[in-house]
């Protein structure tokens, strides 16, 4: 890639493609992807269509910034899906059976997820405990804890505001979960290019040790990087209720493999040090749109899984034989 | 004369519009010893590596015992019997020094890997180097200079026609490149061709039959003869005349910067260890390898815990749980092992530069343009022949090194600590940072160089403080160190 | 002779979905009036898991076995597994081909979702299109309930189904999404059968979202008590409420029967009540 | 671990904990829970309890062999679940559909199993598609093509003696699949100390770049080690098949993460490398022994996610507390 940065810089729209790093190739595949639909199916290429399509998406995305992050000083995250559930049925709890306001409830869901990143952070960088093993055991107790708050019973019913929430669309465009999920993407975007701790997160990635010596705090920066990864499942936990307008325990299950899987098809590196959130944004939405074309094509569920599984492999594969053909 | 055993004709190697090697010719005969000698990226690595089946060169043919040779995989070359030992270490730490040894071709008995065979086997080579390791233990956790030696016992172990060593001496030892040698001359005798490529010249002059130079990749010169002086052989590499290489010391002030007393490490390391270092002073720090030098100062720069002792900086103690403690306070460190400790090796050199200098550059948010900015001005200054965008990965070994380097200097630190600095770095460029380092002497920095160079140490230092086995066995002032002096407390 | 039943085992197919706990919730308490001690285990859906479940529910010695099948389809091994040791079993929801419970609890699936979707065709005029929204493809229900709802819309030549979409978890989330995209393609679409509550109450949130001119007809299925609270809500039209505070009662006491030795029908079917507006008030106070 | 071999030769009882390399801490784990459950529940320690949890680890037991292989080269394969589901319905639609023997049928599945993992192997070695995004593609192919099998249905009715296999106790102890699956374990661990092949794996995965240049032919292994998983997955598919008397197309949904689970509880560093057989097999005791011995302990559902949480955490922590204290 950084090899070729000299032919790069003569052209100069090259350059922004440069930016992307791996994604270039997934990138080649959303764009084929749309073309592709746009052409067999009426009903894709439409602003509906594309508004709905962010409607999908926007749990997933939100969840998928702070999966970069953790992926990103080589980590892995697959407590996601139950930390957003415990975050929706603790606000649930507060709002609907304790009888808070709601935006306590929101309050108190998000420092619930904030403190299950906080036992992941602390279980491996003081414990040592692989990232994969304490996510995982999270997984499994943020997903008890969230059943044994209401013993497995959904919880329904929130102000009309909240549900507003995820349904106006404000200017006819943008409802307000949409914004939240462009908002975050933009500032981990900014944060990561231009804050001298989104530097920081690439350092420890690359190599701990280095980044040990160069005088960063490899400790500090992957306790607040799973915090941060467990806030923001916490906060999609919030968006799916305002979304559902209801909360249940069963929530987010499995999203864990989406999530991993739409930051790795936008090119960051599983081996940490190198993607960003520019490939997440597009691996995001090629699940996002590949899901949407396939109903709109009314393919078959089972036939679907076949696709889903030969567009993931050509849209990541592009990727190799791009660089090859240069 | 006899057949060469290998023979290079026109080969060239670009790395897309950038040409490394260009239109080499080389023959090595059976029983010589050939020098490949240039300046840091003038391809001798890249050489190496095509010889060795690891690259392809983009043009050009080769000839191994009068036949056409174009090795398509390592595996191809190690049949026919070149052997190549690696500039950078290539060990699996999780496996054991024997495992290392005979990688991908263990010894197999009745179908089943013969681990006693193996064991005893890997031993004897060790013995040759005369290191006196377990061949049964963890490479994990060896000191550098030992894994070099496992490296070249590796490449022993191995049937070779044609051996190459990428600057196999970089972390060694007087002692253990003495048994290196002995080695290498047995080989010789055998009727082995070998390339040897380093930047130590003496030993250039001690081993080698033949001198080959190469410049930006190209073959621009050979010296059939050894004793060909330094000078000219020099001129040779770099283009140009080198007047000379250390330049005059300053003279230290009285005022100490850094005081150390009473140093211990947990690990038993080092013990008892007491100096100090004023400022505008090099100390200088000498010892063999495994005498504990990268241990003393991986525990003054917060990088290892202490067991017992003070550092202290300007008369204030330190409590240093973390290098960030170190760097926050002006004390920096460029470590022994740049691929390891130094670098990101596949990140840019840019990001490099700028990972150890994030605080340095505002902190918070800081400009893209303000970063490289930043990365080309530490670039130039330093003489790195490589671009900020560019990965760290893509540079020859000792440009990689003035990339650590820079990436400290930048920082304007008070003490600066530098462990091997001139690993891997041709003579002109090593020329280039002894000035560097007399010149933040100037500058009023307190400096400690670690060395297992001899010459260099000598040639560096205010004084010197030698470490025997972990303890502190003297400080010589210049006047009285040499290599006679120092050796005697080294080996006490 | 007659024993005592002092020791039930509980295995559920999925403490997930709303209705097998109903369930559950109904079997314990039920035997905590007997004074039985119940002992729960959860397969999570997945079908070895509870064969697992079901040999340790047997290590603990438990006098009777009320199994309600995980999996796409009810396994028989559990069953044979409990004969073997002499257990009796109660088969809830599911029974499995060639190695039947002792007795079979569960809800006329075929009838129900024919009286559901007789109803939302009815509410539409018997005529217009249709989307259906089905549940995991291949799976018992998912099978019944079409097979129901499809002998109405036979019935009902004006109807037309334009699109039909599987879920793979029943969850709220996926018919949300189904919904919407079924709703881009087919705008002027006015009958929806989603084949579970879950699905129904995901895809009237669609329809919401959309906002399209049309009156849309949303029938479900189940009685989840959320649902029964969106219904009284006019969230969606109508549902078929499934007995399961009944048939967690039932389980106990065919349980109790079957370990005294009494003899006790092979299958029994209940009704799901039809479940709309003007009735849901009594099933919300007292779930049947 | 070697490096201890010197002192451990004296000690003659150290040697053989020193085999397990990272799983001293799960296997301290593992007594201490047994010796828990028989302490707090009579039906624990039983030898038909025992008989029942390795019935019961069967499967888990042999994914987690082909899975240790893969990570040990430091890949991933989030397929075996898929894979597994894919064999069984290729062997029970050959037998009952196509009216194949039944022996055949079980090839054919083992067949359609190598060719999924051989295509994994191709994508990750030609293609360079990194191994979690070419196995996850196959998982949903896989799945899908499991699906279209039968469209969804499952099969049953099998002879009584395929059943049999998983249900008669030869000898009154071992059934044949409990002894199958014994069998892969030994050969495997076997395999990995004593074959050359097998030490490749460790270089494999220690460093590509320097087995490569040790003359190790990294993509053939590579490709090899998928196959194998991908076949061992099969396996299990059949064992499963045997044991529930009927095959489903949605058989081994999430069972990847299992067996990843076990494989890391057991020691073996996803980074690749190191590892080994010894400690798969007591994670796979870990994940059995705590879910036998929850249902014995009458420990409520969703309480028992929570504690399987915790215990987790505590098997590979006791590691890292074990380490500091020497
Ligand atoms: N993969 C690569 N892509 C681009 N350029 C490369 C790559 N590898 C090496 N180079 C360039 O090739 C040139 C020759 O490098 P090489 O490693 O052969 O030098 P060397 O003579 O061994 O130097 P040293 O003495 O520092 O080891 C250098 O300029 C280096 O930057
Ligand atoms: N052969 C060996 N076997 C075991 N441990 C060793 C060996 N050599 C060195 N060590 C360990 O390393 C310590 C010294 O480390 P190291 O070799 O890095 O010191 P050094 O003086 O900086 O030498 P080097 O020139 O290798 O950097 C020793 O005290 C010892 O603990
Ligand atoms: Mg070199
Ligand atoms: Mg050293």
């Amino acid at each position: 890639m950084v090899a070729l940065d000299i032919k790069e810089q003569k052209l100069s729209s090259g350059r922004w493609l440069g930016k992307l790093k791996g994604a270039t190739g997934p990138l080649v595949g959303l764009l084929a992807l749309c073309v592709f639909l746009s052409f067999s199916t009426d009903a894709f290429l439409s602003v509906r269509n594309g508004l709905n399509i962010l409607d999908q998406i926007t749990v997933l995305g939100i969840m998928a910034v702070g999966m970069t992050f953790v992926i990103l000083i080589g980590g892995i995250d697959l407590s996601v899906g139950s930390v957003l559930a415990l975050a929706m049925m603790v606000m649930g709890w507060s709002a609907n059976v304790a009888g808070l306001p709601l935006a306590v409830g929101i309050v108190f869901g998000l420092v619930a997820a904030a403190m299950s990143g906080l036992i992941v952070g602390v279980l491996v960088t003081q414990f040592r405990v692989p990232a994969f093993i304490a996510t995982l055991a999270m997984m499994s107790a943020a997903r008890g804890v969230a059943n044994m708050i209401t013993d497995g019973q959904q919880i329904v019913g929130f102000p009309d505001w909240f549900m507003m929430l995820a349904i106006d669309r404000h200017f006819g465009i943008l409802t307000a979960t949409v914004f939240l999920m462009l908002v975050v993407v933009l500032v981990a975007w900014l944060f990561l290019h231009f804050r001298s701790e989104g530097r920081m997160l690439y350092a420890v990635g690359g190599n701990p040790e280095v980044a040990r010596l160069a005088g960063i705090n490899a400790r500090l920066v992957t306790i607040g990087v799973y915090v941060v990864s467990a806030v923001l499942a916490g906060l999609a936990g919030i968006v799916l209720a305002a979304r559902l307008d209801s909360v249940q325990p069963s929530s987010g299950f499995g999203y864990e493999l989406d999530t991993i899987a739409a930051v790795v098809i936008g090119g960051t590196s599983l081996s940490g040090g190198a993607g960003g959130i520019g490939g997440t944004l597009i691996g995001v939405l090629i699940i996002g749109v590949l899901r949407n074309g396939l109903n709109l094509l009314n393919v078959s569920p089972f036939l679907q899984q076949v696709i889903i599984g030969i567009v993931i492999v050509l849209a990541v594969g592009a990727e190799t034989i791009r660089r090859r053909r240069i | 004369m006899t057949d060469p055993v290998l023979s290079l004709r026109g080969i060239s190697k670009w790395y897309g519009p950038l040409q490394v090697v260009k239109d080499v010719s080389l023959d090595v005969y059976p029983g010589e010893v050939v020098a490949l000698l240039g300046e840091n990226g003038a391809g001798k690595s890249t050489l190496s590596g095509i010889i060795a089946g690891s690259r392809t060169p983009s043009e050009g043919s080769m000839t191994w015992l009068g036949q056409p040779y174009a090795p398509a995989s390592p595996r191809e070359a190690i049949d026919k019997g070149v052997v190549l030992i690696h500039q950078e270490l290539q060990l699996l730490p999780q496996l054991s020094i024997a495992e290392n040894v005979f990688i991908g071709r263990w010894p197999v008995r009745n179908g089943v890997v013969d681990r006693a065979q193996m064991v005893r086997r890997a031993q004897e080579q060790l013995a040759r180097l005369n290191l006196h390791i377990p061949a049964s233990r963890k490479v994990e956790g060896l000191s550098t200079a030992n894994q070099q030696l496992i490296e070249i016992a590796k490449a022993l172990a191995l049937d070779a026609k044609l051996l190459i060593l990428d600057e196999p001496t970089a972390a060694l030892g007087g002692a253990e490149t003495e048994a290196l040698f002995e080695q290498v001359r047995k080989l010789r005798s055998e009727g082995v061709g070998i390339i040897y490529i380093s930047h130590r010249m003496e030993e250039i002059k001690k081993i080698t039959d033949r001198i080959v130079v190469l410049r930006d990749g190209e073959r621009v010169q050979e010296f059939a003869d050894s004793a060909t002086p330094v000078r000219t052989i020099v001129e040779s590499m770099v283009g140009r005349s080198l007047e000379r290489m250390f330049p005059a010391l300053p003279v230290p002030t009285d005022r100490p910067v850094l005081e150390v007393c009473g140093l211990s490490s947990p690990a038993n390391s080092f013990r008892d260890v007491t100096f100090d270092v004023k400022a505008g002073e090099i100390l200088g720090i000498a010892g063999l390898v495994g005498a504990g030098r990268t241990e003393l100062v991986r525990a003054i720069t917060g990088a290892d815990q202490i067991s017992a002792g003070s550092v202290k900086l300007e008369g204030r103690e330190l409590k240093l749980r973390d290098p960030a403690d170190a760097i926050a306070r002006g004390i920096v460190m460029v470590p022994e092992d740049r691929k390891d400790q130094g670098l990101v090796v596949d990140h840019r050199i840019g990001d490099n530069i700028v990972y150890a200098n994030l605080d340095k550059l505002g902190g918070g948010w800081i400009s893209p343009s303000v970063k490289r900015s930043f990365a080309q001005k530490a670039v130039a200054k330093f003489g790195v022949k490589g671009r900020p965008e560019q990965l760290a990965s893509d540079l020859s070994g000792g440009n990689q090194q003035k990339v650590v380097i820079a990436k400290w200097l930048m920082r304007d630190p008070k003490v600066v600590v530098l462990d091997e600095p001139t690993r891997g770095i041709d003579v002109g460029a090593r020329a280039g940072i002894y000035d560097i380092i007399v010149n933040l002497a100037k500058q009023g920095v307190a400096v400690i160089v670690v060395s297992s160079d001899l010459e260099e140490v000598l040639g560096v230092s205010n004084r010197i403080l030698v470490l025997a086995q972990g303890k502190q066995a003297g400080i010589l002032n210049r006047d009285e160190a040499n290599d006679v002096s120092v050796m005697e407390l080294a080996t006490i | 002779h007659a024993a005592e039943l002092k020791k039930l085992g509980l295995a559920v197919a999925n403490l997930q979905a709303n209705f097998f706990n109903q369930i559950k919730q109904s079997v314990e308490a039920e035997a905590k009036k007997r004074g039985i001690e119940v002992v729960t285990v959860d397969a999570k859906g997945d079908g070895p898991t509870q064969v697992n479940q079901i040999q340790d529910l047997l290590t603990q010695k438990i006098d009777a076995l009320i199994y309600i099948p995980a999996g796409a389809a009810a396994a028989t091994v559990p069953v044979k597994l409990a004969k073997n040791a002499g257990i009796p079993v109660v088969n809830v929801d599911r029974n499995a081909e060639g190695a039947p419970g002792d007795t079979f609890l569960a809800t006329d699936s075929v009838a129900s979702a024919k009286s559901v979707c007789d109803y939302i065709l009815k509410q539409a005029g018997g005529k217009g299109k249709m989307v259906i929204i089905h549940g995991q493809k291949g799976t018992t229900p998912e099978v019944d309930r079409s097979k129901g709802c499809g002998e109405s819309i036979k019935a009902n030549p004006g109807v037309k189904v334009v699109a039909e979409q599987y879920s793979n978890i029943w969850s709220q989330d996926e018919g949300f999404q189904i919904m919407q995209n079924m709703l881009q393609a087919n705008p002027d679409v006015s009958i929806v059968f989603a084949q579970a509550d879950a699905l129904a109450l995901g895809a009237a949130q669609a329809i919401k979202v959309a906002n399209p001119s049309q009156k849309i007809v949303v029938g479900g299925f189940d009685g989840d008590t959320a649902a029964l609270e969106a219904l009284s809500k006019g969230v969606f039209d109508v549902t078929a409420t499934q007995q399961t505070q009944k048939m967690g009662r039932d389980a106990v006491a065919n349980a109790a029967k079957l370990v005294a030795g009494e003899k006790v029908p092979a299958v029994q079917l209940m009704d799901a009540t039809l479940t709309t507006k003007e009735n849901v008030a009594g099933f919300i106070a007292n779930h049947p």
